[in-house]
């Protein structure tokens, strides 16, 4: 029990720091601004310590059993491999885009409440990943929407707000699919402890309620990820958005609440089948190729990147529904590379924002001259997004595409590589028109984004060069540990209960 | 029976909020819905969700009566409604065919299996102190979930409030200068 | 409104507060809770402006009062969850549980609901203000 | 059966309200339908026949409770309807601000 009593603080320490803000922040000048840095920089080193305590764990995962009630009578946190991952990546994110946007926030008016409602948003996500308990994964999925709405509107133009509203009413229905979902599975199984569900759903025999659940949490949890049947939100709500949100929605919140809730519900909790995955694998290649063709023709950069996420969310989930080690490692490593170099591109169209102010591509041109640092680490956020050796993008895509190649769906590897080839066609006409080229005449004044807006960027663009290490033997670990509880299946359930009855 | 009465009676009003005109009445009538649905958790042995769920219903009520009085009543054109109907209908057949089959692999109705919930009817009362159940089980064994449940209040509220707040924006882009 | 209505309201607003305590106080004991306590609680407030008119609620009430009152709620209950630490684990309930179907009985069940009561309370009250009464007063100019 | 048929469809009637109403208060109380029925399919869910309401009385043990776990989660579950439906009225209220309207066919500057 000693162990594990850190895992609460993932929504501990966010919260508290939401609550004091909203009642602090108006008093004190740069009370939010400290908040905020101290809170997440403990969520930083916190998810890098539970790498170091599920390490030394003995059984290779770790439960926090909320007010001392047993699963499945009360609700427990599980960390686990692929939990952990989960968290270094947002917490990775968002304590980068939280220094960014002290000061990218000071367009805007109020930064209290932004920052309250930013902290909300880390909390759902911080407690959708270690939740253990199905309906509190709703809940917390349900604050970090709520947040994110509040946030795509916060700058009350009325293209914010039409997209917020949109987005509010697609990410509701969305949910409320969930939740029905969740009705049934409660009804069959008559608890809503994940790994007490798995449990009962292996013991008991049916044959259509899997197959309804499966569609009901497809149907929300795609609209979620943006999967391409479910898109239509995601270019709309991600550009409205102010830049560093963009970062966090495009980067984490769809991976969040989509792709591992829906991974981690399918493989560990109602199983899967091999018919399951190829739906998986073609919704994955449809985004894929759909995304990315979108994207080809757009001149808006935040527009133009939002339609990339839904591409690069393609590759990950055709790498997860491979269903073979090589693929889910491919999947959930291009997962966190694609949340890094995503994160960096939105903070980039920030910036150019901030100091040009425009978004335009056409308007702008030449911006290396006056913006060295931001077009730098756009470059290489760009050759990584387009799998250009050696940066991490490049080894995420080579494993897809090579577990596509091992399980013998060239089909898909085809697409994959196709996909790839247009994503460098697209970020070379990025590069192309924002940086290279002659310096327009209207954007001689222009300087350089502040310091802290630049150490986010360069920490992030550092990340996207180093991301290759993670495959080295040494760091591998933390992708195999993923990897291994995605494999394990329903075997969660009797790994989860028998740390729990410890 | 009178569950199905009333389940009828929802389902009516909804059409009506749904289809007619005049916006304060679509307001009046999800009313309905909102205050059958607090008698139907009545018969369904749920009084803790009845005043909650009449509460609500009134402060929703007017809220969105406040809103919406006095603003625009847009006359609804439906294009393509031989298209959108054909459409809709399947769609909803579809989903209860397969609704239907899943439901009826579900216990049935009125005799749930309650192999969690046995424990809290058994041990909720010694083991948390209070007689009310529900109140266990919310503030107690699933204390979280409450947490998470004022969380979102306390979210909306604030994004409510950031949404409202005016101007949004203290610096102007450059280039509208 | 007409005199009809603001006596009446007089009359009634106190019982519809005290009705809210009582739920929010017997949470444990009988139906309702924190949650539709608190909502009362704003209803009767809510109750109050209808009657005697925006203009002068919106002079009276300020947004700041109310948005302070609903962090200390929110922070009330993040608190009555930490106090489960001093029992070693986050949400436990540490406080003596005393005889059933006594008001002060159910450990830290009674604080969450109070907690909860104001939070709740307070914040339906500010939706209300800011939504209601601060955009209609605007528009009616 | 009949009960939970009855409850998906008033959950297919707010979803059609959601999906094809043009304007933005109708849209609203389509989702409000679609709350409305997922919390009483929940709450159906856990109803027993002959069932008592989950509160101990003090003279007698009542048998035969109804679950109140699905009542428990159905009490959050309104909770975040309400917040839901508090943000979208408060967006509407300011789309109309700007746009005059609450149609959204004429509210359309985003391509989609």
């Amino acid at each position: 029990m000693d162990q594990s009593n850190f895992i609460p603080l993932f929504v501990i320490i966010p919260l508290a720091a939401a609550f004091l803000i909203s009642l602090l922040g108006k008093f004190i000048k740069w009370f939010s601004d400290a908040a905020i840095c101290v809170s997440s920089a403990l969520l930083l080193w916190f998810s890098v310590y539970a790498e170091i305590a599920l390490k030394s764990s003995a059984q290779g995962v770790l439960i926090y059993k909320v007010g001392g009630w047993v699963p499945p009578f009360g609700i427990c946190m599980v960390l686990d491999g692929l939990t952990t991952l989960m968290l270094i990546i947002v917490n990775l994110v968002s304590f980068f885009v939280a220094l960014y946007s002290l000061k990218y926030m000071e367009q805007y008016t109020d930064k209290t409440k932004f920052f309250t409602l930013f902290s909300l948003m880390v909390c759902g996500m911080n407690g959708v990943i270690i939740t253990g308990d199905l309906f509190n994964l709703y809940v917390f999925l349900e604050i970090a929407s709520i947040a994110s709405y509040a946030l795509v509107a916060f700058g009350t133009e009325a293209e914010e707000l039409e997209a917020s509203f949109k987005y509010a009413i697609m990410g509701s229905i969305a949910a409320s699919f969930i939740f029905i979902g969740i009705a049934f599975l409660y009804g069959f199984t008559s608890t809503l402890n994940m790994a007490d569900m798995a449990r009962v759903l292996s013991l008991k025999s049916q044959t259509w309620v899997i197959p309804m659940v499966t569609v009901l949490f497809l149907m929300g949890f795609g609209f979620k990820a943006a999967l391409v049947p479910f898109h239509a939100w995601l270019p709309d709500a991600h550009p409205s958005a102010p830049a560093p949100i963009s970062a966090m929605l495009s980067g984490v919140l769809i991976k969040t609440l989509g792709v591992y809730a829906l991974i981690r519900i399918f493989f560990n909790i109602l199983g899967v089948t091999a018919a399951y995955l190829s739906i998986l694998m073609l919704l994955g290649a449809v985004s894929m190729i759909v995304g990315v063709i979108l994207a080809l023709s757009q001149w808006d950069f935040k527009r133009l990147l939002a339609y990339h996420s839904i591409s690069q969310i393609g590759y990950v989930v055709l790498g997860i529904g491979l269903g073979t080690p090589l693929g889910i490692l491919g999947g959930l490593f291009h997962l966190f590379n694609h949340s890094i170099f995503k994160s960096l591109l939105f903070l980039n169209s920030g910036a150019v924002d901030y100091a040009a102010g425009t978004r335009d591509l056409k308007e702008m041109g030449g911006l290396a001259k006056v913006m060295p640092w931001t077009a730098k680490t756009s470059l290489i956020a760009s050759m990584s997004i387009s799998g250009v050796p050696p940066f991490n993008g490049f080894f995420s895509k080579l494993i897809i595409i090579l577990a596509c190649i091992q399980k013998g769906a060239i089909a898909y590897a085809l697409c994959a590589v196709i996909g790839s080839i247009l994503t460098l066609a697209s970020f070379m006409k990025v590069q192309r028109y924002a940086f290279s080229g002659e310096l327009k005449e209207k954007l001689k004044g222009i300087k350089e984004v502040p310091w802290v807006m630049r150490f986010s960027m360069v920490g992030l663009a550092l990340v996207c060069v180093l991301g290759g290490v993670m495959l080295l033997p040494h760091l591998r670990f933390i992708l195999d540990d993923a990897v291994g509880v995605l494999l394990q299946g329903r075997n969660y359930a009797a790994v989860v209960l028998d740390a729990a009855l410890k | 029976m009178e569950l199905h009465i009333l389940l009828i009676f929802m389902i009516f009003s909804a059409i009506v909020a749904i289809e007619v005109k005049d916006l304060l009445s679509s307001v009046i009538a999800v009313g309905a819905v909102g205050f059958a649905l607090c008698l139907a958790f009545l018969i369904l042995k749920a009084p803790d969700l009845a005043i909650t769920q009449l509460v609500v219903e009134i402060l929703c009520l007017i809220i969105l009566i406040r809103a919406t009085i006095n603003k625009d009543l847009p006359l609804v054109i439906e294009g393509r409604w031989v298209f959108n109907t054909v459409s809709t209908i399947a769609f909803v057949g579809v989903f209860l065919f397969f609704a239907w089959l899943a439901l009826s692999e579900l216990p049935r109705f009125g005799e749930p299996t309650m192999a969690v919930a046995k424990k809290y009817l058994e041990e909720g009362t010694s083991k948390t102190g209070a007689v009310n159940l529900v109140t266990a089980v919310i503030l107690d064994f699933r204390a979280y979930d409450t947490l998470g449940e004022a969380t979102i209040l306390f979210t909306s509220v604030i994004g409510l409030m950031a949404i409202l707040r005016r101007p949004g924006r203290s610096r102007r882009k450059k280039n509208d200068q | 409104m007409t005199l009809i209505v603001k006596t009446i309201t007089r009359l009634t607003v106190g019982l519809i507060l005290l009705f809210g305590i009582y739920i929010i106080l017997h949470g444990h004991l009988s139906p309702g809770g924190g949650f539709a306590g608190g909502v009362i609680v704003a209803l009767s407030f809510v109750h109050l402006m209808l009657a005697f008119g925006k203009e002068v609620a919106a002079a009276k009430v300020s947004k700041n009062l109310t948005s302070n009152l609903e962090s200390i709620g929110a922070l009330m209950f993040l608190g009555v969850s930490l106090l489960g630490y001093l029992g070693g684990t986050f949400f436990l309930n540490v406080l003596n549980k005393g005889t059933p179907f006594k008001l002060m009985s159910a450990g830290t069940i009674i604080l969450s609901n109070i907690s909860i009561g104001i939070k709740v309370g307070v914040g339906l009250f500010a939706i209300f203000l800011a939504l209601v009464v601060l955009e209609g007063a605007k528009k009616g100019k | 059966m009949i009960l939970y048929i009855l409850c998906l469809i008033l959950f297919c009637v707010g979803l059609y309200g959601v999906l094809r109403k043009r304007n933005l208060i109708k849209i609203i109380v389509g989702l409000g339908i679609i709350e409305y029925s997922m919390n009483l399919f929940f709450v159906l869910l856990g109803y027993r026949f002959h069932g008592r309401a989950p509160i101990d009385a003090q003279d007698h043990a009542i048998l035969n409770m109804v679950d109140p776990l699905p009542q428990a989660l159905v009490l959050t579950s309104i909770v975040i309807g309400l917040g839901v439906t508090a943000l979208l009225i408060a967006i509407a209220v300011r789309i109309y601000e700007k746009y005059g309207t609450f149609d959204i066919t004429k509210i359309n500057r985003l391509k989609g």
